[in-house]
């Protein structure tokens, strides 16, 4: 009859098992993906990303040297950073905050000169 | 007697995904089930149209939330069978380790949500509270709470050093303690049987004829898990299907219960027997040909038939989930029983819905 | 795949009733695409972890038998197949009329990419 | 009369209850809403209630691709929310379709049908996210007009 009993009493005398979100902030775990973004210098503007991508939520443009994402079509699933061949994408392992606005990340970076236009390979 | 029909869903408080029933009552007892679906409905298969067959992981992965890695997994081995992959050893394992976490997690959710179909809460609460240590195993391992994402074809991504094993090793115990202690509640307690026993019962005959799969059909006394199969390493880990014998929503509690526990087993199993070596192989070459691939999900058989054509979009992808299979045996366990009782019938057969209709 | 049996739609129902005599179990159907006018449906079966396969290539157009009356989970997957394909199912115990899934304003048979083909009911509104 | 009407609209924004729908998503989010009710992060301690009739709901959580069947409940639901009223969409797929934004069945992001008011990236968000979602939602609401 009573069978929940013990296990109410056991929580009793346990520490709190609730993380008191706003008030302490748990470290994120470091393997955890979250807020995906780019160090704009160091991208080749390749496309790589944005034809691995599962979404489809980065555009590149090669011609104009900018680096687009959509952060609310993004599903945080890291393919773009392991595929990157200057692994200048990174993603932090912090979650990305709500917000009340669409926004969408625009990069610019300069356009690179002839000797590692449009190849991924090269180094 | 006069007939009341009562739309059941799609907004309940019970189910946290909108299905419809259309219950057609004489006074309190049921006497016929309308199903109505689509409400889920997306059209995912269909995606392999327009993203490549690397890019569909992650999309079959989001099937559904509550076993993406399986999801992910059975797509992966199927693609492997297309193109001849042989997987090295220790991502075997690992893809072993990864899914038996992911069905310990689902199994205390839906021990969770039938406790609160039938107005246990604090049960359902205990419950989540021992699975949020599962997610925390998932986002230290896999990177996500809920996509771990680990899958690829040829392997998997990320490797589990023997720290991270210990710590997840630990974890479990933690857990496996903090189960122990639920095991006089949800099979001896007075309110458990008292809302389950006898309720919604299902027979062998009837379930082997409908069709039901996993612990619905385990708990109808049917000795069968694909996990037998042994796909992946499950030929070389000790495992045997739990098996119920009443068929009522107290056995199918009582099947789900003991894998939970059986899942713990299988991961400190698996973590003991991990052999060294490489993680992936590398892929090359596009799928071919058409094959039928089968999985164990913590509802039951997942089945993916996937035809390639040497391109890199698959012709056809079809996903065969297991609630898919067990609703026409919910049909058959619903009339008859009353109103009261829906919810916990229902939940029995741990419904996804957004598996059934992808 | 390695079991499978070819059919034609005068034999598929005598061959079901025949798996189930042996006891297999019915797991679900799939219906592919083939070219612009014929496509594959397979009807898969399970006795004991072990698989057998039924296909059975016929016309858009034409009317298939339902199996539903042999194995009632059948229904749900052929009722999948008429709102996906376009496909009608002759004898179904239980027939969304293609509003299974979709509604008006989606797509009509979206898993014919090749050409969509409407199966035309006689005298349909 | 003031007063009252200051006090209830006070008392709403103090613990407002919250009604979730799955507008057709992976579940994946509807379980990270439900494990935002459970002990560890439990929003109840807030004032937050998880209610299931929309005529006592403040918050309206949406999560999931809207598609052309469930729109017509979502419209439903929304409509019966008294004013004035918040709606949260949760996870990639209820902001813009996510991954499913090509299936021929999904109309893409919940604001496509209803006014939209904060949206929580993420797939899924993680239960810290949501918290801060409707954090956010709630001081959008002390500005709201009174329907």
């Amino acid at each position: 009859m009573f069978d929940m009993t013990p296990n109410i009493l056991r929580n009793f005398f346990h520490k709190s098992s609730t993380r008191l979100y706003p008030k302490e902030t748990r470290q994120a775990f470091g393997n955890a993906r979250g807020e995906l973004y780019n160090e704009i210098e160091a991208c080749i503007f390749c496309r790589t990303c944005a034809r691995k991508c599962p979404s489809q939520c980065i555009t590149v443009d090669t011609k104009e040297a900018t680096w687009q994402c959509d952060p609310f079509v993004c599903v945080y699933c890291g393919v773009c950073v392991e595929n990157c061949p200057k692994k200048c994408l990174h993603q932090k392992n912090d979650y990305r905050k709500p917000v009340t606005d669409k926004e969408i990340i625009f990069m610019k970076g300069e356009t690179k000169k002839k000797k590692c236009e449009g190849d991924p390979q090269e180094t | 007697m006069a007939r009341t029909i009562i739309p059941f869903g799609p907004q309940h408080q019970v189910f946290p995904e909108p299905i419809h029933l259309k219950l057609v009552l004489e006074d309190e007892i049921v006497k016929e089930v309308v199903p109505a679906l689509g409400y889920v409905h997306r059209g995912l298969e269909m995606l392999a149209d327009v993203r490549d067959f690397h890019q569909m992981i992650q999309i079959c992965e989001r099937v559904c939330g509550i076993c993406s890695t399986i999801h992910a997994q059975c797509y992966c081995q199927g693609i492997e069978e297309l193109m001849g992959i042989e997987i090295p050893d220790r991502a075997r394992f690992l893809r072993v380790i990864w899914a038996e976490i992911h069905r310990v997690q689902s199994h205390l959710l839906w021990l969770g949500l039938f406790a609160d179909a039938f107005g246990f809460e604090s049960l359902f609460m205990q419950c989540w509270k021992i699975r949020e240590k599962i997610m925390d195993i998932n986002e230290a391992t896999g990177g996500n709470r809920v996509n771990p994402s680990i899958n690829i074809i040829g392997g998997v991504k990320r490797d589990m050093n023997p720290d991270m094993a210990q710590w997840v090793l630990t974890q479990l115990d933690l857990v496996e303690k903090e189960v122990n202690h639920l095991e006089k509640v949800l099979l001896n307690d007075y309110t458990v049987k008292k809302r389950t026993v006898g309720k919604g019962v299902l027979t062998r005959e009837k379930a082997m004829e409908l069709g039901a799969v996993g612990p619905t059909l385990r708990g109808s006394g049917v000795e069968q898990d694909i996990r037998q199969i042994g796909y992946a390493a499950y030929g070389e880990l000790a495992h045997r299907p739990v098996v119920g014998i009443d068929g009522d929503a107290y056995s199918r509690n009582r099947v789900r219960f003991l894998e939970t526990l059986q899942a713990i087993a299988l991961v400190r199993e698996a973590v003991s027997k991990l052999p060294a070596g490489d993680i992936s192989v590398k892929v090359k070459g596009k799928p071919e040909g058409e094959v039928v691939t089968r999985v164990e999900q913590p509802r039951g058989e997942l089945m993916y038939y996937i035809k390639g054509n040497g391109g890199k979009n698959l012709d056809r992808l079809r996903i065969r989930t297991p609630t898919f299979a067990n609703i026409p045996p919910l049909l058959s366990m619903l009339p008859g029983i009353e109103l009261a009782d829906v919810p916990v019938i229902v939940l029995s057969i741990d419904p996804c819905i957004s598996c059934t209709e992808r | 795949m390695k079991e499978v049996i070819s059919t034609t739609k005068g034999t598929v129902v005598s061959k079901t009733v025949d798996m189930k005599k042996d006891g297999y179990r019915f797991v679900t159907m799939s219906c592919v695409e083939l070219d612009a006018d014929t496509v594959d449906i397979l009807y898969h079966f399970d006795r004991d972890l072990h698989l057998k396969h039924l296909r059975l290539t016929i016309q858009k157009k034409e009317a298939v038998p339902s199996v539903s009356l042999v194995y009632f989970a059948a229904f749900l997957v052929e009722n999948e197949i008429q709102d996906q394909f376009g496909i009608r199912f002759d004898g179904l115990v239980l027939d969304y009329e293609r509003t299974l899934y979709l509604e008006k304003e989606a797509p009509d048979a979206p898993y014919c990419r090749i050409s969509v083909s409407r199966d035309v009911k006689s005298g349909e509104d | 009369m003031d007063i009252l009407k200051k006090l209830t609209r006070k008392s709403r924004i103090k613990s407002p209850w919250l009604l979730h729908f799955d507008c057709g998503s992976c579940n994946g989010c509807d379980i990270e809403v439900l494990a935002c009710l459970t002990p560890v992060y439990d929003i109840e301690r807030f004032g937050i209630i998880n209610v299931g009739n929309p005529k006592h709901a403040d918050l309206l959580l949406v999560t999931g691709t809207v598609n052309h069947r469930n729109k017509k409940v979502l419209v439903n639901l929304a409509e019966q929310m008294p004013e004035p009223k918040i709606v949260v969409a949760l996870g990639s797929c209820g902001l813009s379709g996510g991954v499913f934004r090509e299936a021929y069945n999904v109309i893409g992001g919940v604001d496509k049908i209803i006014p939209v008011d904060v949206y929580v990236p993420g797939c899924p968000p993680k239960p810290e996210a949501i918290i801060d979602g409707v954090v956010t939602g709630l001081e959008k609401f002390s500005k709201k007009k009174d329907g």
